[in-house]
């Protein structure tokens, strides 16, 4: 699996209104005449990218900030970039990045990655092997607490036999190596980087100002407000077409709207909903869909708040949680939170994704079903329309971050639902580090959480596995503990074979339905807007920036902050 | 309808001024109610009366500084200098304040305003008057303190007013209205807030100014001490009317009306300071509810039937003597002495 | 008056510690911390919380962090914001200014507006425009600092787009002004939040100057003054105005708390970088060094504030000057 | 709050009305005789007390003046988001749930969180003002500090702290919070009151007769203190009203689904551009209540005033 980034969803706004928005979006995405046009004039010009938060440390292997990830994923490379299926299995469809091509080992424990021998650092010294080596080497070192160590277990180390190979030695063969070894970590300079305390990197000048060998290079950073980088004229891949990008920081999402149908700003990776067919009728501005990676669901608690060691009182009971599931209309809670831009979500894999089973059983919608599982067990509706049972009342509270309205208002909906049943939910809302700690120590009932999943199917037992259950603080905060599904996740990840190793994976998502862990409720379609001079804009769900050094601005569309002459950036 | 025996001109001349306030509502207050009477020139007029009988509002009226709901009523009239007042714009009648007119008041410490310098202020006067610079209206004030007898004038004229005594302050509102040579001075209870000595010398400091510069005074007191010292002649207020009018002599020897006898008899010794005189029964009407006759007759001794429902006319008493009391007509029906019993008994 | 100024430090001193000592452990022992707030993500390896605990001592005993954190205070050391992996004293130096010029232009704006309100209302008492602007000064004054600060943003950005909505400055072009086009263009971003904290204090100071206004004018100086020949003009600007300026004055003091507080809604709702959006989004990640931080600026503000606003009185009044 | 309270505070406010509509000229009888006429004079006065009581009856009857349900969803897909019409003159918000009716049911929590919490800030208030102005010396002096540094936190970043920070705050929680953090300009007016009272004739006369502290505090200040306490409170519920909507606004004030102006505001916020009648509506709400309780408090401080005269 792959670390991403998560505020980005979390801070997700009200989406509400509107008919059908796919034909808006539909006529917009397909601009014809994208690539007519020669690339000799189409070097500069300055997009605007909105954000609502600032970048933290814009060191690649402690950033957890989607504005630190997204500058650093311009500023830093990796040895390569997967295709746009983003398969986390074996190499196909992958290409070079800062590595022009590798050759694997014999026994398959060894990948050699040959360093472009063209590719320079920012400040003009060539990258080297050795540099690749460092980065593995300061990733791995526990004082620099990075957040993808533990996914770079299975790599011993790197070898460089020469100036530009870097060999990864693995433990063992697994089918992710290649994803591991090529795509977990941006490559850093070792000539500026190696006299800095691994501990100390978050405060040092490294992260305040990158130096790294990706296509665009670090201009400056005006705190809370702006980060400018420039394209680097000598990256060895090409120079970017689009001369400089400015992220311009806006908590509030509104107004990134306004900048961006005003023309102040370029891109606004996430729109709500509602505000579509107003963005859409902007005469400037272009909708553009693209795939995401986010779902949300209810997780319940299978332990008891109180004392963990115990089981939940409630949703230890596999019929109970099934009968709640059945309760919840999803299709029509995804069709009011998302409108047409969702889609109901069969488990934590989105639809986007190699792995993903359309075909997989879920629980039907069915209220009268789930009344009489309610009444089989015993729970009956008593005078104030709620059930109980001896002497106990059916009522439970749903866990909601404040800052996130889309799962405030989910619950909210859901509220309803369970109450025509006779199940009473509180709403229950707190700041988003609360209820990250309250799940970290498995005190809540039942939580509403959304989730970024990454192109790794395996990467499932981190959250319903059972060590990940019985770990303190593991990811399986909810603690659902079935060893058949350990076992079948654990049989897919050891297939070299994609189709048999889908169909593992499609026999695990069909337990989790069964099971119920949790009511899976929606994957959002995330819907960009663009300026219309800015072409072509294609995306990728992992990364929406992967390709925007291969964007342009046309010279005959460019408008006043376009035409900034290069001398003057490099003020 | 007055009597004044001189042939000169008067300086200040009202007829029928009526000082009304819209309360709002449907409640008048007539705190003047047909009042007239003649200011000549070079001399010292006492208006006399209890508070709230209308002394301060007549004062007040002859510079128009009655602000809403206050009102001057149609026909009303005042000559001054052979101008009429109430018909002078803003800027005329602001050319007559503090220059042709002048006027001090009861209390030194809150006239004067607390965040300027006494100099400053006394200055003001000059500057809004003449032309003067501001250096040469600053060295006339200190003059003008000089003359008023203050000690070290430069070094008052930079001071405060809440630095100076009771006495200095009041000079120094002296000073203030003498800066334009007034041909009137209207001095409203100039003493009361003093001490005894220093009220002494102050109506001395009058006295001797007002042959100085030679211009007249209206002296509005309740203290018919300070009358007996300084007035030649003496207008008494009440209930809005002018009840009698006298020249000074006449009044304290042959008062008419029983509302100045109520006074004499209950007259303080200078220095007393109460507030009001307590010894006539009952208080003042409300303004807004006058009693109908005479407006004395239910704290009068002597009224009978008529006085509850005649409102008596000035009746001629002698020369340049009137009382508005019917008893001019039924001079039978006084019987002596109508306020011995109350009189304080020290 | 040094004695009276060296008590009145000390008294400021010790209410600045009591209520930081009160900020620090009302956010200690609140639950959550700013490592798991800022780590959010549920992939995010335990050992890497635990790792930050342990490296900000967020794992010691309650009492040794206080006293920590006593020792770095008066060192004038304010700690590490881990949200924004830079020291507390970077983040504010960069969010201060900031605020600083919010809340000072706004100050200049209201307290003219204010005053010059109140005395165009006090000079037509009872009459149809203080009738009216009396009225509308009420409505600005009950109004929820943030809903106008919305509304505003909605007529003037969304629907008239006549201000730019976020920001202190272009962030594209900005670099590029001359002098003259960046003063205009910092300027620009300010009309909307100033003037939303702004309508609201200048409200309320016209409320408060107009009573000061008619209480001086009952004083018996201003009939002085009248009586003197002085013009209506000059009555009202030079004696009743000045001395109706020393109640405001006191004003000065109270409005800086409400300011600060109308600053956090109104910083959110502008994008303006400054300390109360800094505030908002530190409580969000439980920003503790930066949090104790803030209030204890936001405290020597508001005290300062007084102090300066009785200085202020002392200098204006010559009363309280001379004794 | 239970219906029946709100009944109750609705039939009692209407019954002050009718007295005051009904008291006679005010030129003589007891000082409340006189403010009361002093304040049916007022117009604006008691146009906003007519308001105020319009509040409470729509706040009290609520269940039977709304048209729906205020957290009925009747159709989440269809009826959501629409325009203000005749069937929904405010519209309907993300939920399909009809803001008229919310904000209808808002006026019930807001007045009560605004009254409860003015209760106990004038209850603490009041007592602390009144033992550091009867007490004195020292103490008064320790306790008038204790009010300063409470004042020179900015009230509103406290209490964002405190809320967010302990998230969720129960209801009664939030309100005893808005009123432990409100007292200290009371306690400020009832103080300088006290001392000034302290030294009067008749509370000396009082203490020459033997009575106790308590007895003076009790049957001789306090009764005297009530005016401007009355005051007070009535701005201060105008004040509450604000600084619940606001914390309401940031979602750490009153929480969903029940319905509060605040946080009904907040529900529109991101939306304004498009759905301005979720933010905008109880907006206004919020602006006419406290309008009229700032009305109400300068008549009540006017007409309460001895010093002012009639005319």
């Amino acid at each position: 699996m792959r670390h991403l980034p998560f505020s980005r969803f979390v801070l997700m706004r009200t989406p509400l209104v509107a008919s059908s928005l796919l034909p808006l979006l539909a006529a917009i995405a397909c601009q014809p005449g994208d690539h007519a046009r020669t690339a000799g004039d189409q070097y500069g010009g300055t997009m605007v990218i909105a954000v609502s938060g600032d970048a933290d440390a814009l060191v690649p292997p402690i950033t957890v900030n989607s504005t630190s990830f997204e500058v650093d994923g311009l500023v830093f490379e990796n040895l390569a970039r997967p295709g746009a299926t983003l398969d986390p299995i074996g190499d196909q469809g992958w290409t070079g990045e800062l590595a022009d091509s590798w050759t694997w080992g014999k026994d398959s424990l060894t990948i050699a990655f040959h360093v472009d021998t063209t590719a320079r650092w920012h400040d003009g010294i060539p990258v080297r092997a050795s540099d690749v080596k460092f980065t593995l080497q300061l990733y791995k070192n526990p004082k620099t607490a990075s957040f993808v160590a533990p996914l770079l277990a299975n790599i011993d180390s790197v070898s460089t036999p020469d100036s530009s190979t870097a060999v990864f030695w693995f433990k063992k063969r697994y089918p992710g190596q290649f994803y591991d070894a090529a795509y977990q970590m941006r490559i850093l300079p070792r000539h500026v980087l190696a006299g800095t305390d691994p501990a100390q990197l978050q405060s040092s000048p490294f992260s305040r100002h990158p130096i790294g060998s990706g296509p665009y290079r670090f201009v400056s950073w005006m705190p809370r407000q702006s980060i400018e980088l420039a394209a680097d004229s000598s990256y060895h891949r090409g120079r970017a077409r689009i001369q400089r990008l400015i992220w311009s920081v806006a908590p509030e999402y509104n107004a990134s709207v306004v900048r961006l149908m005003s023309g102040d700003a370029d891109f606004l990776e996430f729109v709500n909903p509602p505000d579509i067919p107003r963005v859409g009728h902007a005469p400037n501005v272009k909708l553009v869909p693209y795939p995401s990676m986010a779902y949300g669901y209810l997780l319940f608690n299978e332990r008891d708040p109180n004392d963990p060691s115990k089981p939940n009182a409630l949703f230890s009971d596999r019929t109970l949680r099934r009968a709640l599931t059945m309760a919840i209309d999803r299709r029509r809670v995804t069709r009011s939170v998302f409108d047409s831009l969702g889609a109901v979500a069969y488990g934590p894999y989105t639809h986007t994704l190699p792995y993903f089973d359309s075909t997989v059983a879920e629980l039907p919608f069915s209220p009268d079903s789930a009344r009489r599982l309610l009444d089989s067990l015993g729970w009956h509706v008593g005078a104030d329309g709620i059930r109980s049972k001896n002497g106990r009342a059916l009522r439970f509270s749903m866990l909601v971050p404040t800052s996130s309205a889309v799962r405030m208002q989910t619950a909210v909906l859901l509220q309803a639902m369970f109450h025509d049943v006779g199940v009473q939910a509180d709403v229950e809302s707190a700041d988003i580090g609360t209820v990250r700690q309250r799940n970290e120590g498995r005190q809540f009932e039942t939580v509403i959480e959304a989730m970024q999943s990454d192109g790794n199917p395996s990467s499932i037992l981190q959250s319903w596995g059972i060590d990940a259950a019985k770990a303190k603080d593991g990811g399986n905060a909810g603690s659902y503990e079935n060893p058949r599904f350990d076992a079948l996740v654990d049989t897919a990840v050891a297939q070299f074979d994609p189709k048999r190793a889908r169909a593992y994976y499609f026999r695990a998502y069909g337990m989790l339905n069964e099971d119920a862990p949790a009511i899976w409720l929606w994957e959002p379609l995330t819907v960009a807007a663009v300026q219309k001079r800015i072409h072509p804009v294609d995306m990728r769900a992992d990364e929406w920036f992967a390709n925007i050094s291969q964007w342009y601005i046309p010279s005959d569309e460019r408008i006043a902050r376009d035409q900034i002459r290069l001398a003057e950036v490099q003020r | 309808m007055t009597s004044t025996p001189a042939a000169s001109a008067p300086l200040l001349s009202i007829r029928d001024l009526s000082t009304w306030f819209h309360t709002g509502g449907r409640s008048v207050a007539r705190a003047v109610d047909g009042v007239s009477f003649d200011v000549m020139p070079h001399e010292t007029v006492g208006l006399v009366g209890e508070s709230g009988c209308g002394k301060s509002v007549t004062s007040l009226s002859i510079l128009r500084l009655i602000e809403r709901p206050g009102r001057i009523e149609p026909g009303s009239r005042i000559d001054f200098e052979g101008r009429d007042l109430l018909s002078l714009d803003d800027r005329a009648i602001r050319a007559i304040r503090g220059n042709r007119i002048s006027m001090i008041f009861q209390e030194p410490m809150t006239s004067l305003n607390p965040v300027f310098t006494v100099g400053d202020q006394i200055a003001e006067v000059a500057r809004v008057h003449s032309t003067a610079s501001r250096r040469e209206a600053w060295e006339r004030a200190v003059d003008m303190l000089q003359q008023v007898g203050v000690p070290a004038p430069a070094d008052r004229a930079r001071e405060y007013p809440h630095q100076l005594s009771g006495g200095l302050r009041q000079r120094a509102m002296i000073a203030m209205a003498l800066m334009m040579h007034p041909a009137l001075l209207i001095a409203d209870e100039p003493t009361t807030a003093l001490d005894v000595t220093i009220q002494a010398q102050i109506l001395e400091l009058l006295a001797e100014l007002q042959t100085r510069v030679g211009m007249s005074i209206l002296l509005i007191t309740h203290d018919l001490g300070v009358i007996a010292e300084s007035a030649t002649r003496v207008l008494v207020m009440y209930a809005g009317q002018i009840v009698e009018e006298a020249p000074v002599r006449t009044l304290f020897d042959a008062a008419h009306h029983p509302y100045t006898e109520g006074l004499l008899s209950a007259m303080p010794r200078l220095g007393d300071r109460r507030e009001r005189l307590t010894v006539i029964p009952g208080t003042v009407p409300s303004p807004t509810q006058w009693p109908a006759g005479c407006r004395f007759h239910d704290r009068c001794a002597y009224a009978w039937d008529r006085c509850r429902t005649d409102a008596p006319p000035l009746y001629q008493i002698g020369a340049g003597h009137v009382s508005r009391c019917h008893l001019a007509a039924e001079p039978a029906r006084r019987r002596a002495p109508a306020f011995a019993a109350a009189a304080p008994a020290s | 008056m040094a004695r009276l100024l060296l008590r009145r430090a000390i008294h400021g001193a010790l209410i600045i510690w009591l209520v930081a000592t009160a900020t620090f452990f009302l956010l200690h022992l609140a639950p959550g911390d700013p490592i798991a707030a800022s780590l959010d993500s549920p992939l995010t390896p335990p050992v890497v919380r635990t790792h930050y605990r342990h490296e900000y001592g967020l794992d010691q005993p309650l009492s040794v962090q206080y006293g920590r954190w006593l020792v770095m205070m008066a060192h004038g050391d304010f700690g590490f914001s881990f949200p924004h992996r830079r020291p507390v004293s970077s983040v504010i130096a960069s969010a201060l200014p900031n605020t600083l010029l919010l809340m000072g232009v706004a100050l200049l704006l209201s307290f003219v507006a204010g005053i010059a309100l109140g005395l165009i209302q006090a000079r037509h008492r009872g009459r149809p425009l203080d009738w009216g602007l009396g009225l509308g000064s009420l409505f600005f004054y009950s109004m929820p600092d943030f809903w106008l600060a919305l509304m505003l943003l909605f007529l003037f950005a969304f629907v008239w787009h006549v201000f730019p909505v976020t920001g202190m400055f272009d962030p594209v072009m900005y670099p590029y002004y001359g002098f003259w086009q960046r003063v205009g263009d910092r300027l620009w971003h300010l009309v909307l939040p100033a003037c939303t904290l702004a309508l609201l204090s200048a409200a309320a100071i016209a409320r408060f100057q107009r009573a000061a206004l008619l209480d001086v004018a009952g004083e018996d100086f201003v009939l002085t003054a009248r009586a003197k020949g002085v013009s209506e003009r000059g009555v009202w600007l030079h004696h009743v105005l000045r001395n109706a300026l020393l109640p405001v004055i006191t004003l000065f003091g109270l409005a800086l708390p409400v300011l600060l507080g109308g600053s956090v809604f109104v910083e959110k709702v502008f994008s303006w970088p400054g300390m109360g959006l800094l505030t908002v989004e530190a409580i969000g990640t439980r920003d503790y060094p930066l949090l104790c931080a803030a209030v204890v600026i936001a405290s020597v503000l508001v005290i300062g504030g007084s102090f300066v606003a009785d200085a202020l009185y002392a200098v204006v009044d010559p009363r309280v000057r001379l004794e | 709050m239970h219906p029946l309270v709100w009944i109750a505070a609705a039939v009692l406010t209407t019954l002050a009305c009718g007295a005051i509509a009904r008291a006679g000229d005010g030129d003589s009888g007891s000082p409340w005789r006189i403010a009361l006429t002093r304040l049916r004079d007022n117009h604006a006065a008691f146009a906003a007390l007519c308001v105020i009581v319009a509040l409470l009856i729509v706040a009290a009857l609520a269940p039977w003046l709304a048209p729906y349900s205020p957290i009925a969803q009747p159709d989440i897909v269809r009826l959501k988001n629409l325009p203000p019409s005749l069937a929904h003159p405010f519209g309907t918000d993300f939920a399909s749930r009809d803001v008229f009716s919310r904000a209808l049911y808002g006026a019930r929590v807001s007045l009560s969180v605004a009254l409860l919490a003015i209760v106990v800030s004038a209850s603490v208030g009041t007592a602390y003002g009144a033992i550091a102005g009867y007490v004195g010396g020292r103490i008064d002096t320790l306790m008038m500090r204790l009010i300063d540094a409470g004042l020179s936190v900015p009230r509103i970043l406290l209490l964002i702290a405190v809320l967010a920070l302990w998230a969720p705050v129960p209801l009664p929680v939030l309100v005893l919070l808005l009123g432990l953090t409100g007292w200290f300009g009371v306690s400020r007016v009832v103080r300088a009151q006290v001392l000034s009272l302290r030294e009067r004739d008749m509370v000396v006369a009082a203490r020459a007769l033997g009575a106790s502290d308590r007895e003076i505090l009790w049957r001789h200040i306090l009764p005297n203190v009530l005016s401007p306490v009355i005051v007070s409170i009535t701005l201060g519920i105008a004040n509450v009203l604000i600084v619940e909507a606001g914390l309401s606004y940031l979602g750490v004030g009153v929480r969903p689904p029940s319905a509060s102006w605040g946080n009904m505001i907040l529900d529109g916020a991101d939306e304004i551009a498009s759905l301005w009648w979720i933010s905008t509506f109880p907006g206004l709400a919020i602006v006419v209540t406290v309008m009229a309780f700032n009305l109400l408090g300068d008549g009540l401080r006017d007409a309460l005033d001895p010093r002012q005269v009639d005319g």
